[in-house]
């Protein structure tokens, strides 16, 4: 559709807007929708309604209070670590949007590994929250840093796990090449809505959805910050703009990650087949279909309509809201795990049913 | 791109990973430089796996991580116990079979 | 990380454009070498520890520039956030001060630099002998990680199967030697 | 795996929740656009009725933070019957309550001997400064306009007699 050829600073620069985009606009979206107006319906009230129509701009106010309050450091915290640690989560969020796709070439980097990448780069947020910890010398925050650093650790080998099936079954660590397993993939030779892998991997599914939930610290696992233990854990000493740096970090990664499950999941970026062929030109000319369906070769490749880059982004969108509606919704119906109940969970329960899961879509692949 | 390049900076670190394990009394800070020196050998894995357009340089690299998770994992739980059992974990202070 | 991938990948492969990634290069071993010092050196052990930190990840850069991103993502996923997460936890579990701590060092320091330095001239002198300008074949393809999974399950099999027997035994032997009875 | 069906139905309820809010609107009220009419026993704010009050000082001792000031002197009133002596009574000087300090247990209008201090549900008198918040006695005075008649708890229940009636 864009024939035209861009310098390589100016796709850099526009590249560099998009993350800025794609990190910030939906963080902005679903704080407003599910933590301002969604938690407020739960609770039978209204929410913030003053600041612009429905209290849209109310983030906006809040940004604006944070941003002019004092920046304090703890007169015996060790200054430059303390000072790092928000910006460590940062990134491992701008790491994370890197290789998410929203059209066959909207997507920054198309790593090769890119499903693994993601997964390695999402623990380095840990690292940032251990400095945080450790650095504001509050007891209350060691206590936080610590106890986060326990649970992601537990909850990454779930997550890690989780993906593992869908792997197996797309046959490729590429992003990419997920959703086009899906897309192009049948059920039993039924191929109108492709083969999305929530229907073949369930299980693996709500695995990942119990283990971003932790990954987030959201509540169900928010012993890391529980305001009635730990006042608010790692982030006890932190005010004004490195509060919201880490505000930003939590809700902007709950987003990608809703991204990357939608890509792991519910098919990506593209529609169903069906809808494809209804409307002309957007059916996907498929190669080598064949052989990934009877495993001789890694993954199907298909060459979409570039119509998808601009419908890819509205499609994920969409699914991403879904997602981080469940998860919000999770977030504010369950009361907090005690400390051992969380580990037990996650280690005899998340982590055996995940292994089994790869078993059994392991040999279910060797078999058809 | 000369071979050497990545072999002087492995080496580099190799050197340096030495000093570490050798001066430092901290268990901890010895942990951490015996990963410097098994980082320093995986670009050497790595770069001559490049040289020889093999993939088994990449593949011993990638065993080598996994072997120093291993290490990692039960060199902590050591300096653990030894914490808990002297409240320190100077190393030189761990000589009760010194004749 | 992932720019320096696209540009050392693509101009790893064209000759006229290595010099970008041997600038790159320098760039992530000067950073390595500086964070490496100073990780020896640091009187803070949490300090060290987000110095080396610094070094595992430009070792993972280098990877990448040696178009090995496999092992790259592999280190930062092992290295960065389970090796350097559970150093960190360590460190903090023995209670590690903010600020100076005095006594981290051995009292002959210099004994320990002078067996650096014989090894460093030793192995610096044979690199040179050896591979003295030896350059890398300028048109590698990157190692895919087909290829990787291919060589694991095949030819190194059984190291692969030892390897997971070991990653095992360690991990009982920890919980083993860390529990509290 | 038996705590599968109770998670589930949590998250009914606050699903259910949302629709009702959605669907009936909220339970809450939009405060500055819309008010909520109080009960008529709300505890608003303290009102003073001057006449009444002889300045025993029963009120500020009882109180437990402390946020009544009493000022007062002796002064001779006309006798009661013709013919007699002068009374001797204490006149008011200062009767100052601190609502910022107050924490509205109601306590000294449950000892006031000579129903001199009532509940009013009146609760609009925010100020911008903290020390605006001391009400001096007339502007507790003033708050008497807007104590209301109280209706008895139970219909045809004996109405407690007043001992000292108002105006």
């Amino acid at each position: 559709m864009i024939a035209a050829e861009f310098p390589y600073w100016a796709t850099s620069i526009f590249k560099l807007g998009m993350a800025l985009a794609v990190v910030l606009a939906p963080a902005g979206l679903t704080v407003y929708l599910y933590l301002f107006k969604m938690v407020s319906f739960m609770q039978s009230r209204l929410g913030p309604m003053e600041a612009g129509p429905y209290g849209s701009m109310q983030l906006l106010a809040e940004v604006g209070k944070w941003a002019q309050k004092e920046d304090i450091v703890p007169e015996r915290s060790d200054e430059f670590v303390y000072k790092a640690a928000p910006y460590v989560v940062l990134l491992s969020t701008f790491l994370l949007a890197l290789v998410v796709p929203f059209g066959p070439g909207a997507q920054f980097v198309d790593f090769d590994t890119g499903i693994f990448f993601a997964l390695a780069v999402s623990s380095v947020s840990v690292v940032g929250i251990l400095m945080a910890g450790w650095a504001s010398a509050s007891k209350y925050s060691l206590m936080g840093g610590l106890r986060a650093a326990g649970q992601l650790i537990a909850y990454e080998l779930p997550l890690v796990l989780a993906v593992v099936g869908v792997v197996i079954q797309a046959g490729s660590l590429n992003m990419q090449d997920i959703v086009t397993a899906q897309t192009t993939g049948e059920i039993f030779g039924w191929g109108a809505i492709g083969n999305p892998f929530i229907i073949t991997q369930f299980v693996g599914f709500i695995i990942f959805l119990i283990a971003v939930q932790a990954e987030l610290t959201q509540t169900p696992f928010d012993m890391p910050i529980a305001e009635s233990e730990l006042v608010s854990g790692y982030m006890t000493e932190y005010s004004g703009f490195r509060f919201l740096l880490f505000f930003i970090g939590e809700f902007a990664t709950a987003n990608i990650f809703a991204f990357l499950a939608s890509v792991l999941f519910l098919g990506g970026w593209s529609v169903p087949p069906f809808v494809m062929d209804a409307i002309p030109g957007l059916a996907p000319e498929v190669t080598g279909l064949a052989g990934a369906l009877n495993g001789t070769t890694g993954a199907a490749t298909a060459s979409f309509s570039s119509w998808f880059n601009l419908l890819g982004p509205i499609v994920m969108a969409t699914k991403m809201l879904a997602l981080t509606f469940i998860v919000y919704w999770v977030r504010f119906t369950f009361p907090r795990f005690r400390e051992d109940q969380l580990q037990r969970f996650a280690w005899k329960v998340l982590i055996p049913l995940a292994l089994i899961n790869i078993t059994v879509t392991g040999v279910l692949k060797v078999v058809f | 791109m000369f071979l050497n390049q990545f072999l002087f900076l492995a080496a580099i670190l190799f050197c340096i990973g030495i000093y570490g394990v050798l001066t430092r009394k901290n268990g901890v800070l010895m942990l951490m430089s015996i990963e410097l020196i098994l980082n320093s050998v995986n670009i050497n894995l790595v770069a001559f796996g490049a040289y020889h357009q093999h993939i088994a340089g990449q593949v011993f690299a990638l065993f080598v991580i996994a072997v120093a998770a291993a290490e990692v994992g039960v060199g902590l739980a050591i300096v653990l116990l030894i914490y808990r059992n002297r409240r320190s974990i100077n190393v030189a202070e761990a000589n009760l079979m010194k004749g | 990380m992932s720019v320096l991938a696209v540009i050392a990948q693509e101009s790893a492969l064209s000759d006229q454009g290595a010099w970008i990634a041997n600038i790159f290069f320098y760039a992530i071993a000067a950073v390595a070498i500086m964070a490496a010092l100073k990780m020896v050196t640091t009187q803070n052990v949490v300090h060290a520890a987000l110095y080396l930190l610094v070094v595992l990840t430009a070792v993972a850069a280098t990877y990448i520039v040696l178009g090995a991103e496999f092992a790259a993502v592999t280190q930062a996923l092992v290295y960065l956030g389970a090796v350097m997460v559970l150093l960190l936890f360590g460190v903090m579990l023995t209670r590690a001060k903010i600020g100076i701590e005095t006594d981290l060092d051995h009292e002959q320091k210099w004994m320990g630099a002078l067996v650096a330095v014989v090894t460093g001239a030793v192995m610096g002198y044979s690199l040179w002998e050896a591979f003295g300008d030896v350059k890398l074949p300028a048109d590698q393809m990157p190692q895919t990680t087909q290829q990787v999974s291919d060589s694991i399950f095949s030819t190194y099999i059984v190291p692969f199967e030892a390897l997971s027997v070991l990653l095992l035994a360690a991990l009982i032997g920890a919980v083993v030697v860390a529990r509290r009875d | 795996m038996a705590l599968v069906p109770g998670v589930i139905k949590g998250l009914g309820v606050t699903f259910g929740e949302i629709v009702k809010t959605v669907t009936k609107g909220a339970a809450t009220v939009q405060y500055p656009h819309e008010k909520e009419a109080p009960p008529p026993r709300a505890r608003g704010v303290i009102a003073l009725l001057e006449e009444n009050c002889t300045a025993c000082m029963l009120c500020a001792r009882e109180c437990p933070d402390w946020c009544i000031y009493i000022e007062g002197h002796k002064t001779l009133a006309p006798p009661r019957r013709a013919g007699g002596n002068p009374r001797s009574v204490n006149k008011l000087d200062r009767f100052d309550i601190d609502y910022a300090l107050c924490m509205y247990c109601g306590i000294c209008v449950d000892v006031c001997p000579f129903e001199a201090l009532f509940w009013s549900p009146e609760y609009e008198y925010s100020e911008p400064k903290i020390a605006d918040l001391l009400h001096d006695k007339s502007r507790l005075g003033q708050w008497m306009e807007t104590v209301p008649e109280f209706e008895s708890y139970e219909a045809g229940a004996e109405v407690k007699q007043k001992k000292v009636p108002r105006p």
